[in-house]
């Protein structure tokens, strides 16, 4: 049997990961990359969380809706990529610097 | 001026029929096929062609052929004035005119080659021959294994007789014979050849050809 | 090593091996598509949590429509980086303090995870059964949960329409076609009237 | 009768139970148990493949006035011997500038999804290989792995041709999925579950005639359901009238214009086996999977909904021609999206209706409430969609 460690260990690197992606990556598309990999890190924590712990439907409907907003939040996130790069031909984050739009 | 036009829409929606028959009555249009062709084989246009053959329409031209009489070195009708090489399109056909030890022309073609790979099949050699010699053929297989030089007719390859002309294409082979006996017979006053020689069978046309190039020049 | 702890660790580095490449990589699209990899090993570490559901519905969501949103951003951004996609990091400096802070975290909370006093985490023998089938997810979402749940879905509505807003081509006013009412036909060629 | 439906089980049940008193561990009886359905799909299922190429080329033949091929041995049977053979001689050609990896992986992840689907399918009375309950959840997860393997075909291969197909289909696919998922939805509503064995059994009854009846197709949200499905599954697996992902006259050959030899027949196998997994699942839904009169073995019935269904996909082939871009995604979103959400209202309605009023009159009720509304809309739909009417031709230039 798998003890509720070796989920939260992988859960726990993936986010670091991911936040490595978020600090070390110059292309917004590859922010919004990271920025995944860090809610699928949270969503296997609740996944394991909810098998070790009390088995409550709950988990699962949290994870459900933790996936819905990651949806989301990744569709208006690469809108404003596009729009960006339509507007600054660039989406590299060192260079969105300018604030006079 | 919109407005009729936006009338014409109109009730040209109006009478637009239910949704979607438009599609059933095109699938009823292939199934009639399909099941139709089961049971009457009319429909069924595809010939089964190495078994089964259609016979080719008389006019159906594919690559030219030079007519010979009887003899096929000496009775060839060409005489290698070399139109047809300058008037060929895309400039397939070469001659070489034969000359005798002399130098003089002998009025045969040493070398008569015909480029199948270029030929265009347009006719226009066949047309503007004045001496019949050169006509178009419907031979079509002709695919073989090596690309060049199988290709390339020679004379020899080129020449076939005048029955087979009358083979492939029976009315234009008598049209052809009619016109060279009646341009065999001299002018009626001088020579009153009778009109038989006109009724002599095909074979005799040889000699007439040979007679005919000298009235001429 | 049972065949379940041998699966796990085949998942585990999986989902871990492709999430670094998805962070590493230097062509975008293979970036991508370790993420994909990296989607498909969460997924399979949920099933072996025994939660079909939410696997099947992070294949579904993550899989068939987020990643096919990142690649179409990919595509429509393509110039920025030049054909082969690869990235200059951060500058030196940067890139060693982002990578050293994502380490020390990682460290950090591996640290905290094995060293937890509490019996739950080690106790492999706590795993329940059941719960999570898609009939109790259904009747939880429409009973108890039933105003997030319409709430998520205004939240969506919300996202599609400004997404598209955002992203929309800016029609310049300038360059509206003619009134269409007349079908615009060519001027007839030549033939001056 | 009955040995011959369960013909498969009980020869299934047979090995594992020779194997397990040769005293092989009990783990690789179980790994056996799971990989024979696995191998009789993988080999049944291409071999349908095979058959429906020669089915397909000598339909279209039929319809287009000709034969088919006849001359591969009788009937033109072995032409499909003759593609694939055709296939493997060619030379695969991989273009210098293209991205190896993702040139070589498209053509391997576009067979996965094509061929994992089968998994769930119920071909006959427990005659399932895998058995989850979220096993119709699984089948559109599964199939949505390919719209990425088009990407990256389109995408590897370097070229504008295979990018904008890629693109194409992609945005078909995507656009067509919605269709597909809604028109799945009522059956789950009924039924009350995602486990398609469910499903099957929901539309079974006992009787020889009584099993006709039965059948999601025959209610009215059913019909609806089941021509929205089978449209958006055709959609779906790039076929016939939606093939504009490589429609030859347009561009070239879409995503696979860059493979040849045997990666293009890996997308060929790839489109057919989803074809014939999507007509399996628009027969599970709607046409009560292997339900049918006692007389053929359960398998048979299955096997045969889906002949009937690939051929009526092939008559459509042979029938309508290629749709625009426009076209396409507008029949998605402005027809079949609207007509699939009203079908999930008119369902409630039905289940409603048929609860509350006892007896046959609450059918009857049900019946014609549902059908009046979905007449209704699909009425009101078509006149919405139907395009400017076709005007006489005026020629502008004629009359100077």
């Amino acid at each position: 049997m798998i003890p509720l460690s070796s989920y939260l260990i992988v859960a726990a690197l993936m986010f670091s990961i991911g936040l490595l992606g978020v600090l070390t990556r110059r292309n917004a598309i590859l922010l919004l990359v990271s920025i995944e990999l860090m809610m699928n890190a949270a969503n296997l924590n609740f996944i394991a969380f909810w098998r070790y712990g009390s088995v409550d439907v709950s988990a699962q409907i949290f994870a459900l809706f933790s996936i819905v907003i990651a949806g989301a939040e990744s569709a208006v996130g690469l809108a404003l990529v596009i729009a960006i790069y339509r507007h600054m031909k660039s989406v590299n984050v060192e260079e969105l610097k300018s604030l006079h739009g | 001026m919109s407005d009729p036009k936006h009338d014409a829409e109109h009730d040209a929606k109006e009478k637009a029929p239910f949704a979607g028959t438009g599609l059933i009555k095109g699938m009823a249009v292939t199934a009639k096929n399909f099941v139709g062709s089961y049971f009457d084989k009319k429909r069924l246009t595809t010939v089964q062609y190495p078994e089964e053959r259609e016979t080719l329409k008389e006019n159906f031209r594919n690559v030219p052929f030079l007519i010979f009489d009887q003899d096929p070195e000496a009775g060839l009708r060409c005489v290698a004035c070399k139109i047809c090489e300058i008037e060929c399109p895309p400039q397939c056909i070469y001659i070489e005119l034969e000359l005798d030890e002399k130098g003089q022309s002998l009025k045969r073609p040493k070398v008569f080659d015909v480029d199948f790979t270029v030929c265009m099949n347009c006719g226009i050699c066949a047309e503007t021959c004045p001496f019949e010699a050169i006509k178009m053929d419907s031979e079509f297989e002709l695919s073989t294994t090596d690309r060049f030089l199988s290709q390339l007719a020679d004379k020899h390859k080129l020449s076939k007789s005048n029955e087979y002309y009358h083979q492939i294409k029976p009315t234009e082979a008598a049209a052809v014979d009619a016109k060279l006996a009646a341009k065999k017979k001299p002018p009626p006053p001088k020579a009153a050849a009778p009109a038989a020689t006109a009724s002599a069978p095909a074979p005799a046309p040889a000699s007439a050809s040979a007679s005919a190039p000298e009235e001429k020049k | 090593m049972t065949l379940e702890q041998i699966g796990f660790l085949v998942l585990a580095t999986v989902t871990l091996s492709s999430a670094l490449g998805a962070v590493l990589l230097k062509n975008l699209t293979h970036a991508l598509l370790s993420l994909v990899l990296s989607f498909f090993g969460s997924a399979g570490l949920f099933f072996s949590l025994h939660a079909e559901f939410i696997g099947v519905v992070q294949i579904l969501v993550y899989v068939g429509a987020i990643a096919v949103l990142f690649v179409f951003a990919i595509v429509l951004t393509r110039e920025a980086q030049g054909d082969a996609g690869t990235l200059r990091h951060l500058g030196g400096r940067g890139k060693i303090l982002g990578g050293l802070t994502a380490v020390v975290v990682g460290a950090l909370l591996v640290r905290m995870i094995l060293l937890a006093p509490h019996k739950l985490l080690t106790d492999a023998a706590r795993a329940q059964e059941g719960g999570g089938t898609v009939g109790e997810i259904g009747m939880a979402l429409m009973t108890s949960y039933i105003v997030p749940f319409e709430v998520a879905s205004l939240l969506l509505t919300a996202a599609l329409v400004g997404a598209i807003v955002i992203a929309l081509n800016e029609v310049k006013p300038a360059a509206s076609t003619p009134a269409a009412s007349s079908p615009p036909l060519a001027p007839p060629i030549g033939r001056v009237r | 009768m009955e040995a011959i439906d369960q013909i498969f089980v009980n020869a299934k049940s047979f090995i594992v139970s020779t194997l397990e008193s040769l005293g092989l561990p009990d783990w690789l009886t179980l790994l056996i148990g799971m990989v024979l359905p696995a191998t009789l799909v993988v080999i049944v299922f291409p071999a349908t493949f095979a058959f429906l190429t020669w089915l397909e080329r000598k339909i279209l033949g039929r319809i287009q006035n000709r034969y088919g091929p006849n001359r591969t041995g009788p009937w033109g049977i072995l032409q499909p011997v003759a593609d694939g053979l055709k296939m493997l001689i060619k030379e695969d050609i991989v273009p210098r500038a293209a991205d190896k990896l993702l040139h070589g992986l498209a053509p391997i992840l576009v067979v996965v999804p094509a061929v994992v689907v089968f998994a769930f399918l119920p071909f006959g009375r427990n005659m399932v290989p895998a058995d989850t309950d979220v096993a119709l959840l699984f089948f559109f997860a599964v199939s949505s792995i390919s719209t990425l393997a088009l990407f990256m075909a389109g995408w590897g291969s370097r070229n504008k041709y295979s990018r904008l197909g890629a693109m194409r289909s992609i945005a078909q696919m995507i656009s067509y999925e919605l269709p597909l998922l809604l028109a799945a939805v009522p059956v789950v509503m009924i039924v009350g579950s995602l486990r398609l064995t469910e499903v099957v059994s929901a539309q079974a009854t006992e009787g020889f005639f009584g099993s006709f009846t039965n059948w999601f197709v025959f209610t009215p949200w059913g019909f609806v359901g089941f021509l929205a499905f089978f449209v958006a599954g055709m959609a779906e697996t790039n076929r016939s009238p939606f093939d504009l992902a490589e429609g030859e006259s347009e561009i070239i050959a879409g995503f696979h214009t860059e493979y040849s030899g045997f990666k293009f027949a890996l997308f060929f196998l790839a489109e057919y086996l989803s074809a014939i997994a999507m007509s399996g699942l628009a027969a599970v839904l709607f046409l009560g999977g292997w339900n049918g009169p006692e007389v053929l073995p359960s398998w048979l019935w299955f096997f045969g909904k889906i002949m009937v269904l690939l051929t009526i996909m092939i008559w459509i082939r042979g029938t309508f021609p290629r749709l625009r871009v426009d076209q396409l995604m507008g029949f998605s979103w402005k027809f079949l999206l609207p007509l699939s959400l009203v079908n999930i209202f008119a369902t409630g309605v039905w289940f409603w209706t048929r609860a509350s009023i006892p007896g046959f009159a609450g059918k009857a009720a049900a019946f014609g409430i549902a059908a009046v509304v979905l007449l209704v809309t699909y009425v009101f739909l078509a006149r919405i969609n139907a395009g400017p009417a076709v005007q006489k031709r005026t020629y502008r230039y004629a009359d100077l």
